[in-house]
């Protein structure tokens, strides 16, 4: 092994080297720049193996022949290779990137990189206090430097005004390290640390010395001058700026504040979350591409500083921890940083420019998933422990504002991913294969380091879940044709149920059946799509991996790992509709909060353990159980769309793709109601506040229920009909879910299994007719019956299913429903139930009258029937719920029995097909006799009453010799229910939507508000970095005194 | 008071006099110029710290060694600064070329003219 | 001692008061000049705190060159502006 | 007293409170400290330099001497960057008005190397008396000053300057590197012989540092100076 030092040698040897070589000849300079680079980089890594490894041990290098404190010694530990490996790559790779610009520039700027990398270096492994200001001077100085590789002239600004706030920073540092000196008697980071903080003079010293140094890393609001250069700089430059420099001094700050001791962490992680909240805030107003990612930067390294405030706490998983956090940010940040370079203009919008490319598409997805900490990146197992330890503290307070401020973040990014993959540019791409192949090295390092932070996490490591990877691949299959991609996927869903089905409770099995084989059957829609139809697949294998995951999940990090990769693959499937960006945005904002909401409900249960089996859930401490009941159920809820969390349900489903539509809601929905399963079969009722809170969810399912119902009927589009109906539905099975008995539990099943069947078929049928008409508004269609009978016949048998009259399966759900409701003495909610029913015929009714009923339309005449292969599947979901009407034995019986072990009793009696309850018998098959008799019955009546009546040819009406206004209004479809609305229209009064708007309208103005304060002068940005450092001084002085 | 006070004091105080300066004035050459005079106050202070009353400088031409102890002042504050002057003209210089260019872009050196970056 | 102190005190007045004619001065180049005495100053002070290598260097680098980068650059200034 | 002057004024004075508290609370040493005392005793015996301060840049605290060169290098190629990325228009020379006389030609003539011994003078003696490599440069740098005052449409030989400040730094790092190899450390002095004590050549590699940095200094400081002075561009 080379000494570390060499990286040091190297750099400052090259950069002198350069100004030996002839004036013309820039690219040997170059050439020497990015070999010292390599060097250095090489070096860095061997070092971080070779300790990762345990093959050396970490290594003191003295200078000048005499031991510290006497001259100046560096350290070389896992931590600082690591962090060199960051700063010397970033340099590396960005040196390529740089490239035309540096030989623009000459060797000068060269030699100023290099000088830059070589001292970010220095700053990690010295372990002078003095030694740290003269590298930080050489950073302030190359950097000031580099700032004017930009073309952008308004850099120079920004460069001048880092300057001032560098020189402010200096004086309070050297300052400060001089009383610390004379304190000590020594400059020596390990010999100060071991002294006491000694008088007063000694502490205010040490003061100055950490002040100056956090406000290295940009705290939040003394940072206008670093964000100002992350706008203008070369983006080869800020992603050194971003990811090395930050790094580094990340580093020095934690090597001050070891020396400062514990008193002063408190200080430094207060300053992290405001950094980190205020930054994310801010963010949300940003429309500016580099500045956004410098706003991000900011709260990243806030976030980091928070950690690092804890590191005591932490223990040995400090550096598990903040570098997690910090190896994410940094290659996230970098990658984000080189794509901007190949992005010509500078709004976010601008970044639609990528779909020309789709692999910089997916590298945009991955960084932007690795900056927001989703697995299987270093990040998300980082968030997992800190949130884990914050809870075991008890610190619940700071969990809120972390989470919440991480849940900013993560819209902000994703409201500029929609942006790139909906909007359109009028910038084409600025194709660089250098900055491309650079990029991808950066998403392979992501994946690399994944599968570190995976193998070091003492869980499961996510990357080599089989799931995923099937998922992946289909990322280089992409060039194959759709059908070929299509039969691949569906035989790895079955093969996944073939492998998982055996040893799963008959719970779990249904659920699996549903999400799994479920999806199969829905992936045979997708024959439909010609073409290659490129990222749809990856994003639905990860929703359905996720999904299969969660079913056989036995811990809570897998659990919420599966969470996680449901919630992302659904979010990109949803985004693929076509007005879909604003609701996709909505939907993965509460699905991240909901999973945050778990994330924490999970934390604070585990009590001190990294993670707990699921079924531990029932053991929690009596103390805290409620409140892990509340963040589970809240987090469950917002997936199952209970009113009030609804609001991003019926866009998201409407504007799916055809396919998507019944994936996302008559699958994924259950993923809510599974989780709420496992939760009450664990934890059963818990009080808070001396509140029962089944009787909150009983309250809550029936309120969704009756409303969803009421909103479905006043809908004019088909599918928002069908999604509202979906929040109806899902009031129900929470409902049942929520009566904590065995018919209770019985009847959510059955609207599981009966919901996936009929809103699949359902979403099939409607966009099938979207298909053809082009429209999903209802008021344009009518008389479709003649023209597409088997979409006919599958709405009709789906609206009979669903509305729960005999004799198809709604009614054995219904019927089981009854029984379950007349079991519990709650009368309010059961009304409310009870009148959802009728209310739910109104909109049923509606769609299949004013689509298949009435008149045709002019222009629809020449419509054909759905697809093949979208008909496919709403025909054997039709054969199934034939057959599951006479049979409902099948399934139920067995599930039945297991819920009877759950509760110990048997509510219901099975005799061959034969059903009793206390209340009643259901006999489906004496059921299915009767009607077919009293069909055929009946047909015939009719058959002989109309045997002379007139036929009267569609058009044949005379018109009056009014023009409407609107013609859409002439319609019979149009406003159907209005006098119902006139009854009932109060509900449709959109309180959840105000509400969620306002919060909205509020973090924006106060975002808007906020960055006001930067006024882009540099005077006054000194003034405000002044400002912060007396506020906290003051502060600092009240805390400690 | 004595000698390292009034030193220090006087130290403390350009510091003083210097930021103020460079926080008050809008025209750039002004702000560098009170930058200066801040970083001769700081340097000041390193060198009063170091200070050990009546005590000689650490240069043994003429003290011997052995008593070298007893006689000199601490060294290590007076190579600090040393460090600390020639950074101060290195980051002085380059915020002097900025000026110029500042200048040439805009024909003006008020600060307050450069805020084209800004939220 | 006594006569160190008072020189010390007499060398801190003088720099104090060039420090602020440097801040109040309307002319540029008195400024700069100003701040190059108290430098000047300074470094007399370091002579008197047994700091004779610091001293050289603040007046050959922090009152000699400094004040000639200042007076080179507002050269070039003042010659484009009349442009 | 406008709001735009009093806010700074305020803040200063906040911050002069916390100077104030440190002013106050300040105690000289009666003794050296453990650090400052080992220098004292074993300045001497290590490196064989009578001047401590010297000792400490050069040898104790190498690393920031190198790093502090390095600033110099990085500001003379930034400085370059700045200036050469702007041609400025070409106009009569002079440094910024001040008088270039036929007496001033001639005295710098006369001037220029007594002033150039003169610095190699300091920085060669640095390890025994005060001086050293910092203000052996400046002196060698105002030399250059003098030329460019006396004639300032004299142009330096950019090539030569660089030339000079390259192969010193690269030297400076080479000897680093030998410390590594051959003594206890990376810039240990130690890599020739101390010789004997308060001659010229003794204390080990001090001289031949501080010659380096000397020659690397000057180098640097008139590459600043000319830089700023120069009205039309080199390149």
């Amino acid at each position: 092994m080379v000494n570390p030092l060499l990286i040091l040698a190297a750099g400052l040897g090259a950069a002198f080297l350069l100004g030996l070589l002839r004036e013309t000849s820039e690219r040997a300079a170059f050439h020497t720049t990015v070999g010292a680079l390599a060097v250095m980089a090489f070096v860095a890594l061997s070092w971080t193996v070779a300790l990762a490894s345990g093959q050396t041990d970490p290594v003191e290098m003295l200078t000048a022949g005499a031991k510290p404190p006497f001259a100046i010694n560096l350290r070389t530990g896992i931590a600082e290779a690591a962090l060199t490996s960051v700063v010397t790559l970033t340099g590396l790779l960005s040196a390529f990137f740089m490239r035309r610009d540096l030989l623009r520039l000459g060797r000068r700027a060269m030699a100023v990189l290099l000088v830059l990398i070589m001292a970010l270096s220095g700053l990690i492994m010295t372990r002078d206090l003095f030694n740290m200001f003269v590298f930080l001077e050489l950073i302030v100085i190359a950097t000031a430097g580099l700032v004017l590789l930009s073309k952008d002239t308004r850099a120079l600004a920004a460069g001048f005004k880092y300057l001032v706030v560098s020189q402010v920073i200096s004086i309070l540092l050297l300052i400060g390290i001089i009383f610390t000196y004379h304190a000590n008697g020594s400059l020596n980071i390990d010999d100060i640390s071991e002294v006491p903080m000694g008088a007063n003079g000694a502490s205010l010293a040490m003061f100055l010395v950490l002040i100056a140094l956090i406000l290295e890393l940009k705290p939040f609001p003394a940072n206008g001058w670093a964000l100002d250069i992350y706008e203008s700089a070369h983006p080869g430059f800020s992603a050194i700026f971003s990811a090395a420099s930050g790094s580094a001094a990340l580093f020095a700050v934690y090597k001050v504040l070891a020396m400062a001791g514990p008193d002063w962490a408190l200080l430094a992680a207060g300053i992290g979350i405001v950094t980190f909240v205020g930054a994310n805030l801010l963010a949300l107003a940003q429309t500016h591409d580099r500045r956004l990612l410098g706003y991000s930067s900011v709260g990243q390294i806030g976030l980091i500083l928070l950690v690092i405030g804890f590191a005591d706490r932490l223990g040995d998983s400090f550096l598990y921890i903040a570098g997690g956090l910090l190896v994410s940010h940094a290659i996230a940040k970098a990658g984000l940083f080189w794509l901007s370079g190949m992005v010509k203009a500078r709004d976010l919008s601008d970044w639609a420019a990528l779909r020309e490319n789709p692999v910089l598409v997916v590298l945009f997805a991955v960084f932007i998933a690795m900056l927001t900490g989703l697995p299987p990146f270093p990040a998300f197992y980082a968030k997992w422990s800190f949130v884990h330890v914050l809870a075991t503290d008890g610190a619940y307070s700071l969990m809120a504002v972390f989470l919440i401020a991480a849940l900013i973040e993560a819209t902000v990014l994703f409201r500029w991913f929609g942006m790139a993959l909906k909007r359109s540019s009028g910038h084409s791409l600025h194709i660089s294969l250098t900055g491309e192949a650079i990029a991808l090295i950066a998403a392979a390092l992501a994946i690399a380091v994944s599968w570190v932070w995976g193998n070091l996490s003492g869980q499961e490591n996510l990357i080599t879940l089989v799931p995923l990877l099937f998922a992946l691949l289909f990322l280089p299959l992409d060039i194959l044709p759709a059908r070929i991609k299509n039969v691949l996927a569906i035989a790895g869903l079955v093969f996944w149920f073939a492998v998982t089905k055996n040893g799963l409770d008959p719970l779990r099995y249904v659920f699996l059946i549903i999400m799994v084989l479920g999806g199969a059957i829905l992936l045979l829609a997708s024959f439909h799509a010609t073409g290659r139809r490129m990222g749809f697949y990856t994003p639905a294998l990860l929703m359905f991996a996720g999904m299969g995951l969660l079913v056989t999940s036995e811990t809570s990090f897998q659990f919420f790992a599966a969470w996680e990769f449901l919630t992302v693959g659904s979010y990109f499937l949803i985004l693929r509709g076509q007005d879909s960006e604003p609701h996709a945005l909505s939907y993965i904002t509460f699905s991240l909060g909901g999973a945050f909401a778990l994330l924490a409900g999970f934390a604070i249960a585990a009590n001190g353990a990294p993670t707990f089996p699921i079924e531990n859930l029932s053991e929690v401490p009596s103390r805290i159980a409620p409140y892990v009941f509340v963040l589970l159920a809240a987090g469950f809820l917002t997936k199952t769309a209970v009113m009030g969390l609804h609001i991003w349900l019926p866009g998201a489903h409407a504007e799916a793709e055809t396919d998507v539509s019944p994936m996302v809601s008559g699958i994924l929905l259950k993923a809510g109601l599974f989780g709420l399963f496992v939760l009450l079969m664990e934890m059963g009722r818990q009080e808070l506040f001396g509140v029962d809170l089944t009787i909150v969810l009983v309250w809550l399912g029936a309120l969704s229920a009756f409303i969803g119902a009421v909103l479905s009927a006043f809908q004019e589009d088909a599918k928002r009909l069908l999604a509202y109906s979906s929040i109806s539905q899902m009031g129900y099975a929470v409902f049942g879910l929520a009566l904590m008995n065995h018919l209770g539990w019985l009847l959510a099943l059955m609207f599981a299994i009966n919901h996936f069947v009929y809103k699949s078929m359902l979403f099939l049928a409607v966009g099938g007719v979207k298909e053809r008409t082009h429209t999903k508004l209802m008021y344009k269609m009518g008389g479709l019956i003649t023209l597409m009978p088997f979409t006919f016949v599958s709405v009709l048998v789906g609206i009979i299913a669903m509305s729960g009259v005999p004799p198809l399966s709604g009614f054995g759900g219904r019927w089981i429903f009854y029984n379950a409701i007349m079991s519990t003495d709650l009368r309010l909610p059961m009304i409310l139930i009870f009148m959802a029913g009728p209310v739910g015929f109104l909109y049923l009714f509606r769609l299949i009258h004013t689509i298949f009923l009435g008149q045709l339309k002019d222009e629809l005449r020449l419509t054909k029937e759905a697809p093949f292969w979208i008909l496919l599947p709403q025909m054997l979901f039709v054969g199934f719920l034939l057959s599951f009407a006479i049979l409902p034995g099948m399934i139920l019986r067995r599930v039945d029995s297991y819920i009877g072990t759950l509760f110990g009793d048997t509510p219901l009696v099975w005799t061959g097909k034969i059903v009793d309850s206390q209340y009643g018998t259901w006999n489906p098959v004496a059921i299915w006799g009767v009607i077919a008799t009293v069909f055929v019955v009946v047909f015939i009546l009719l058959i002989w009453m109309n045997h002379n009546a007139q036929k009267v040819k569609q058009f044949n009406i005379v018109f009056s010799a009014e023009r409407p206004f609107k013609p859409q209004t002439t319609h019979f479809a149009w406003n159907f229910f209005a006098p119902y609305r006139k009854a009932m229209g109060f509900l449709e009064t959109p309180v959840a939507t105000s509400f969620w708007s306002g919060v909205s309208n509020m973090l924006h103005g106060t975002a808007d508000f906020t960055r006001k304060l930067y006024t882009g002068n540099g005077q006054t940005y000194a003034v405000q970095l002044l400002f912060f450092v007396i506020a906290v001084y003051l502060i600092a002085m009240g805390g400690l005194s | 008071m004595t000698l390292v006070q009034i030193s220090l004091a006087t130290g403390f105080a350009l510091i003083f006099l210097g930021l103020y300066g460079a926080l008050s004035n809008r025209n750039i050459l002004r702000m560098i110029v009170s930058f200066t005079i801040a970083s001769t106050g700081v340097n000041l202070v390193l060198v009063a710290v170091g200070y050990l009353p009546g005590r000689e400088a650490p240069i043994l031409d003429t003290i011997p060694v052995a008593s070298a102890a007893e006689r000199i002042t601490d060294p290590v504050p007076q190579a600090l600064v040393l460090t600390a002057i020639v950074i101060g003209l290195g980051v002085t210089a380059l915020m002097l070329a900025y000026a110029y260019r500042l200048f040439r872009a805009r024909g003006s050196l008020d600060i307050s003219d450069f805020t084209e970056l800004k939220w | 001692m006594i006569g160190l102190t008072i020189l010390g005190a007499v060398l801190a007045l003088a720099s104090l008061s060039a420090a602020v004619l440097a801040l109040l001065a309307r002319s540029t180049l008195v400024a700069v000049l100003a701040a190059g005495l108290v430098s000047l100053f300074a470094s007399v002070m370091f002579l008197l705190l047994a700091a004779p290598d610091v001293a050289m260097t603040e007046a050959a680098i922090g009152s000699g060159l400094t004040t000639f980068l200042f007076i080179f650059v507002m050269g070039r200034i003042r010659r484009e502006g009349t442009q | 007293m406008t709001t735009r002057m009093a806010i700074p004024l305020v803040l200063v004075a906040l911050l002069g409170t916390v100077f104030f508290a440190l002013f106050s609370s300040y105690t000289p040493d009666a003794s050296l400290n453990l650090t400052a005392s080992y220098y004292a005793d074993q300045t001497v015996p290590e490196t064989g330099a009578q001047n401590i301060v010297t000792a400490i840049i050069v040898t104790y605290r190498g690393l920031d001497t190198l790093g502090e060169v390095t600033v110099l290098f990085l500001t003379a190629a930034i400085v370059g960057l700045v200036l050469s990325q702007s041609k400025a228009p070409s106009a009569h020379a002079g440094a910024g008005g001040l008088p270039s006389g036929e007496l001033l030609q001639t005295g710098a003539r006369m001037l220029v190397p007594v002033i150039l011994l003169f610095g190699a003078y300091v920085f060669i003696n640095g390890h025994l008396t005060p001086g050293g490599g910092f203000q052996g440069g400046a002196i060698v740098a105002s030399a250059m000053l003098l030329m460019l005052l006396a004639d300032p449409a004299e142009r330096f030989s950019h090539g030569l300057i660089s030339k000079i400040e390259s192969s010193a730094g690269l030297t400076y790092v080479i000897l680093g590197l030998l410390g590594l190899l051959f003594a206890g450390g990376f810039l240990d002095n130690k890599i020739l012989p101390l010789g004997t004590f308060g001659s010229i050549f003794s204390a080990g590699a001090i001289p031949l540092i501080y010659v380096l940095v000397g020659l690397k200094v000057g180098a640097e400081f008139s590459s600043i100076l000319t830089s700023l002075e120069e009205t039309e561009d080199a390149e």
